[in-house]
């Protein structure tokens, strides 16, 4: 490297030659600035984080690299030689692979089609193999774990964490020099988690380099090698992995001492009658003939926890009737209830986080206070005349509220990071002002400093008597926030462990119990 | 609209980029407009009559029809929708209202107005069934109103045994070649239409809720609205349209033909997609619409001044209509960098 | 001084029979050399908006008189009454305006053209003759609606009515040659005993008969109308029967003719001044 | 199609499953066979003729041009595109192959060869057109057909000066009605062209890219693939497609002129998405295509035989359109319970 530090703190030098190096690359969109002089380099066959807020200019920087994104300036050399890929294609030629955080599938094109698109098996004639194209797919998935879904699937039926690994499963479809993988874990239980850390491993191994974003440092520390923190667009240092903390990554990100808000296990009040009840409720999807019954009490956090696939999206999407319930009964206030469709559970004061932001959450071309007021429109306007100041006051409010970073109210959705856009998801529902908040994947793509203000919110909400029921894969959230956490297993809940009880281990056990049951491990 | 907005807007939320985003959005639609413009210098140039106040009127009468038609067609358009319908709609309109309008016992003034409730109810029934089957049942509104431009024609026709109904109120007919100030009434209206238009989808609720439909329709529904309600009450908003047109027509022309109308539906979706609505929903403007209709009338109008034949005339008509999007895309490309 | 201007208002442009027109009126002007044409057609035959559209062009650039094939009878009387207001000299040929609308605008306007009921009626006859009483007959009309196709129906009705023919269907294939085939094709798949067809035009008579070659009736009698190059060679084999010249290439420049002796101060014309139609068989097709 | 699976193979993805998943293939396109088999028993029972083997013939005949301009409106659309210049196209390329059909200096043989190469030829090079347009400016087709829609119509009439062209050789014309075993072997050609289309787009990388350009065109090029190749290879195709009618059209009616197939786009996307197939692409089979332009045809004869007025025949026509993919919503639901 020929270059000076421009007041970055490299730690190590890389012992080999760097296989890609970035020196001081810059981006605007307009008027914000997402990269703001990025430095990088990566080792061969090193496992190399990438962590910073929303916004900080992760998934933009993964954008430049694979050629979606021209930047404005810098250099990038791969190998050794210049780098400035103009198209995906090029950047693949190169050796470049990516998981992006934002997904990229083939809705109605089979799992099998999707894994292979960039290079579908084909005969002389153009022909697909398929048989070879479905056994090679099957194996793809058995060996990152997913063995519970058929290949020729069409994409659309798998859930988002599914979704995920079929991404995963992609990328490692073709042989790479560098892997990116943009939040895999975002969406992923620890099982499948695990999964992927090891696949990770045997590629480091093989000497393929893998960039790898997250917001969960345990897993930066788990997996890394050397880990790279960016704030507002900048380099803030490179370490080895061993040569730092959590403590100094997290001041890296958020630029101070972070309150240790996690561990503060404040209970919030619960036990004043119940909001939501469910008695042998059953929706379209489950085999189970006797349904889900639980008690949601106000202000209580009720926790779901469960493997992928174990049923709690489609629990809460019964609830809030976006899928019509088959049978049960559902009691609100204790009174029993039917709701039609979403609206009559909006009215019945219910708001509903859905996990897939871009396809249920969002409307990714229109403003971001078009967003946040979706839910309640009547509030900001009178005899159906939207009233534009208020419109904006109100998002404002609500982005100082959860520390949004964005260009303003008018700015579109889809111009935000993927965390910051999650936020206008919890924001359009906290407009509201619901007596239960059904919360799917709530902090999905959030970065530590913003997961935080999010659990002190949702615990505030719980104080005001708010009944919370909460799904999360991730387990130290749930275990952080809720008052109870029951867990499901094949559309039933195997258990419910409460606060005093919580640990990893017994929730997992639950969680893999039923699955044990299954399929008879 | 709200997407109007560029990204300079981007470090000013605040109130007093209010004059700066009416900027932004007449750039928006500038695009289309520079097209306009340019064909409208090079007719002025080339051709002796273009410019006359008398051709401007005949443009702007020439307009009124497509113009108003493309106006309904903007909202179905916007929450993804088509409407293959209106051009049947407009003949069935015509002759329903025409036949009231021929009713012997009734005041000039009871039979116009007799007959414009009819015109527009009966467009209110056809795009509300239009909307209702395709809501319901989940269809595609492509199929639904095709089905219709069968129905409505076949209708049209039997109603009348394929007549001409003709000898409408004098007052009825002077009306629809009334000028103000050298333009014409009927255009006048029209232009309400546009401004009212306008305000309902940038400025209600109910605008808003009709571009996100367009945009994400899983997201609305999920944030608690009907969507049936929307998108039903797009499609007759659009019938109730072509109910005015119908009368309009009638007024200029004098007759009410089930023949009438035959192919306008493509004409006002050329009007709705050239002046930059996304085929595709959730994205344009009605503002946009009415340049499309210009183009439209001004290269109909101009190419016949300009004393083409009719061969060559239709050949160059596809070709502008191609280049006037090239030209607005590239305003698109130039002002996004 | 100025040549005098005529505009010259037809119906599409795009068929063998108004193209003649066209160019029998081009050929006329470059043979007089005294007046400049100027020609609109329009879209398609129920686009009666650019019809109208082209006689309000045609006011606006102050042309000297307006020679209109009317696309509706009904619809061009207020555009035409404008242009006479204008002073304008206007000359109606080959679809006359309806009379009862020209009474109610006060206008009085002198029509230029052939019978189109009397050619129907002509060519009718001509397959009464050849069938005789009783002969079982099906009518291709044209675009419902439009005045020439009302006509001609008319003229077959009055034909099936005097030779006592009996008439089993009658449908529309709006001037259409594939539509004619296969409409054609299924009528006859439901009236096998088709002795004769009447086409209101001659692409719809190519049609039949293209579909009785499929079907090997040769004996079924097909008469159509107009005498488009096209169907010479099947009136020469004896497929078609009869069909009727209307002498389009002359009836534009005749009535050019006569808006000329207006405009350079002649007399107002009045009434119907008749064009020539001709019945065409195998006897004297060229 | 993949598509086509259901969730009770779902826990046998083993080969064992491949007749099971042709069984789920024929259910998926059989809502809309539904239809048609309902049409059929119907028109059978209330009307002498319609099982005849005449008729069927003539019905298969009749299919014929729209079930192929269907085929490739089928390539098209599945790319989330829409292509409104066949009937256009259709006519250029008929007077282009007829010109040269009447070429006397040619032997049959010939001119029969030479004409097909300039038909599909000029329906290449339009299609290309068509397609290159869009895709490299990134414009809506629906604007870019609707230019060549006017301009291939000018041009057909310009060329032909607007006269009928005739007199082709009567080998050529016997062809377009010969017969195998009692089905037109026009028939024939298409049916062999929908099972070389469903063999292209089920079967081979090229149809699935095409399927993947219309689920998520961005996903496919950040997959490495270029859109533009795809893009304008599907209009290509349908243009290609447009050529071979075209000489179809011309040996069944023995003539070839500038103003036929107006409307036949309509009927062609109808056809598609009568089949199943989605307009906003991605999604949908040629063999529902089939089956879309069968219901078309035998609605069209049906009626006619059954005797009902032109115009209540247009009304019926609009309202069985509506009610097949009604009932193939149906059978869609019911299969997803
Ligand atoms: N197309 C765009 N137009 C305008 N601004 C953009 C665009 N893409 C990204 N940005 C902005 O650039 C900044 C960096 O975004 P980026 O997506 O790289 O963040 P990130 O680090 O990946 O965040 P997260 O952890 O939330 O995914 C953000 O402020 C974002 O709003
Ligand atoms: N459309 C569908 N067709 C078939 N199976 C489906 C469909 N949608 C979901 N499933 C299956 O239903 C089960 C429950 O899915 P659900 O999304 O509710 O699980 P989850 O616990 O929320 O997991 P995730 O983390 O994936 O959201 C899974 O086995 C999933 O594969
Ligand atoms: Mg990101
Ligand atoms: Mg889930």
């Amino acid at each position: 490297m020929t270059h000076t530090d421009s007041g970055v703190a490299h730690q190590a030098i890389a012992p080999r030659l760097p296989i890609l190096d970035l020196h001081d690359v810059r981006k605007r969109f307009g008027g914000t600035v997402a990269l703001n002089g990025v430095t990088l380099s990566v080792a061969p066959g090193e496992v190399h984080g990438l962590i910073g807020e929303n916004g900080a200019g992760k998934s933009t920087l993964i954008k430049v690299l694979c050629g979606i994104v021209k930047p404005d300036s810098g250099a990038i050399s791969l190998a050794g030689e210049a780098y400035e890929p103009h198209t995906p294609r090029e950047a693949k030629a190169r050796g470049l692979q990516v998981v992006h955080q934002e997904f990229n599938l083939l809705p109605f094109l089979s799992v099998a089609e999707n894994i292979f698109i960039e290079h579908l098996p084909r005969n002389l004639f153009g022909v697909v193999r398929r048989n070879d194209m479905n056994a090679r797919a099957r194996a793809a998935l058995d060996a990152i774990g997913l063995k519970d879904i058929d290949v020729r699937w069409p994409v659309e039926r798998l859930g988002i964490a599914h979704r995920q690994l079929v991404e995963v499963a992609r990328a490692l479809m073709t042989d790479s020099r560098v892997l990116i993988l943009d939040e895999p874990t975002a969406t992923l239980t620890s099982r499948e988690t695990d999964r992927l850390f090891a696949i990770i491993n045997d590629l480091r191994s093989r000497g393929v380099s893998v960039i790898f974003v997250s917001h969960h440092l345990d897993e930066i520390f788990r997996i890394c090698d050397r880990v790279t923190v960016l704030r507002n667009g900048e380099t803030v240092f490179s370490r080895r992995i061993g040569e730092t903390s959590h403590d100094e990554l997290v001041r890296g990100m958020v630029g101070q001492q972070l309150q240790r808000e996690m561990a503060s296990g404040a209970i919030s009040s619960a036990g004043e009658g119940t909001a939501l009840s469910l008695v042998n409720f059953r929706h379209a999807q489950s085999p189970h003939a006797e349904g889900i019954s639980l008690d949601l009490h106000k202000g209580e956090i009720l926790g779901i926890a469960g493997l992928v696939g174990s049923g709690r999206t489609e629990l809460l999407r019964a609830i809030f009737a976006a899928e019509q319930p088959l049978s049960g009964t559902l009691l609100r206030d204790g009174k029993p209830a039917t709701f039609r469709s979403p609206r009559e559970a909006i009215q019945a004061g219910i708001g509903f986080v859905t996990e897939d932001r871009k396809e249920e959450g969002l409307i990714l071309a229109m403003p971001i206070a078009a967003n946040v007021t979706l839910a309640s429109l009547s509030s900001i306007s009178r005899v159906g005349l939207l009233d534009r100041k208020m419109e904006n006051t109100m998002t404002q409010q609500f982005g100082a509220d959860l520390k949004l970073k964005y260009g303003g109210p008018s700015r579109h959705a889809a111009t935000l990071s993927g965390g910051n856009q999650q936020k206008v998801v919890l924001a359009k529902w906290l407009a509201r002002n619901p007596q239960i908040l059904l919360l799917d994947e709530p902090t999905r793509g959030v970065d530590v400093g913003a997961k935080a203000e999010i659990y002190a919110l949702i615990r505030r909400l719980a104080e005001k008597g708010l009944a919370l029921l909460v799904v999360s894969s991730e387990l130290p959230e749930l275990m952080t926030l809720c008052d109870r956490i029951m867990v499901m297993s094949q559309h039933r809940i195997v258990g419910e462990v409460a606060r005093a009880d919580f640990s990893e281990e017994k929730i997992l056990t639950y969680a893999y119990h039923g699955e044990r049951r299954q399929t008879g491990h | 609209m709200m997407q109007a907005l560029d990204k300079t807007t981007l470090n000013a939320p605040t109130e007093a980029t209010v004059s700066g985003m009416s900027m932004k959005l007449l750039l928006r639609d500038a695009g289309i407009g520079i097209a306009l413009l340019l064909l409208i210098v090079f007719f002025s140039l080339s051709t002796e009559h273009f410019l006359t106040s008398n051709n401007i009127s005949n443009i702007l009468t020439q307009i009124t029809i497509n113009l108003i038609l493309a106006i309904g067609m903007t909202f179905v358009i916007l929450i993804g929708g088509i409407d293959l319908s209106v051009g049947s709609m407009l003949a069935f309109c015509a002759v329903v209202a025409g036949t009231v309008l021929t009713i012997p016992e009734l005041s000039v003034f009871q039979a116009v107005g007799l007959a414009t409730l009819a015109a527009i109810g009966t467009g209110v029934v056809c795009g509300f069934l239009n909307g209702w089957i395709s809501a319901f049942w989940g269809l595609p509104s492509f199929i639904v109103t095709l089905g219709m431009l069968n129905i409505a024609r076949g209708a049209a026709l039997q109603v009348t045994d394929a007549r001409t109904i003709y000898s409408f109120p004098p007052s009825f007919n002077a009306f629809g070649s009334q000028m103000v100030v050298g333009v014409p009434v009927v255009f006048l209206i029209a232009l309400v239409l546009v401004a009212v238009a306008w305000f309902v989808l940038s400025k209600t609720v109910f605008g808003r809720l009709l571009y996100g439909i367009g945009n994400n329709e899983e997201a609305v529904r999920l944030a608690g609205h009907s969507l049936m309600f929307y998108k039903v009450a797009a499609f007759t908003i659009a019938g109730a349209l072509v109910g005015i047109a119908a009368m309009i027509y009638m007024a200029r022309l004098n007759i009410a033909s089930p023949i009438i109308g035959i192919g306008f539906e493509l004409n006002a979706i050329a009007a709705v997609i050239i002046g930059g609505t996304s085929l595709n929903g959730g994205r344009g403007t009605v503002v946009g619409t009415l340049l499309g209709a210009c183009i439209i009338g001004v290269l109909a109008n101009g190419l016949i001044l300009f004393g083409l034949s009719d061969f060559m005339r239709q050949m160059i008509t596809g070709v502008v209509i191609i280049l006037a999007v090239i030209i607005d895309k590239y305003r698109e490309r130039i002002t996004a960098s | 001084a100025d040549k005098p201007v005529v505009g010259l208002v037809m119906k599409s442009l795009a068929n063998d029979f108004f193209k003649n027109m066209l160019e029998g009126a081009e050929a006329h002007e470059k043979k007089r050399g005294d007046y400049e044409l100027k020609a609109i057609g329009m879209q398609n035959e129920t686009d009666f908006e650019s019809q109208l559209n082209g006689v309000e062009n045609f006011i606006t650039q102050g042309v000297d008189a307006i020679v209109i094939a009317p696309a509706d009878s009904r619809a061009m009387v207020t555009p035409l009454k404008k242009a006479m207001d204008a002073g304008i000299t206007v000359v109606n040929f080959d679809v006359s305006l309806d009379e009862q609308a020209k009474k109610d605008a006060g206008i009085d306007l002198a029509f230029v053209g052939p019978d189109n009921r009397g050619g129907a009626k002509m060519v009718g006859e001509a397959l009464a003759k050849s069938l005789g009483a009783g002969g079982k007959v099906v009518i291709l009309e044209g675009n419902p609606g439009a005045d020439n196709a009302a006509q001609r129906k008319l003229g077959f009705e009055d034909a099936i009515a005097e030779g006592k023919l009996d008439l089993l269907d009658s449908r529309t294939a709006h001037w259409e040659t594939e539509e004619a085939n296969s409409v054609f094709s299924t009528m006859l798949t439901a009236h096998p005993d088709i002795q004769g067809v009447m086409a209101a035009n001659d692409s719809m008579a190519i049609g039949v008969i293209k579909a009785l070659d499929v079907a090997g009736r040769s004996d079924i009698k097909v008469v159509g109308f107009d005498n488009v190059p096209a169907v010479a060679p099947l009136v020469k084999d004896g497929k078609l029967l009869a069909t009727v010249d209307q002498f389009g290439s002359q009836m534009a420049a005749d009535a050019i003719d006569k808006a000329l002796e207006v405009v350079a101060g002649g007399p107002k014309l009045e009434g119907w001044v008749k064009t020539n139609i001709e019945l065409v068989t195998k006897d004297n097709v060229k």
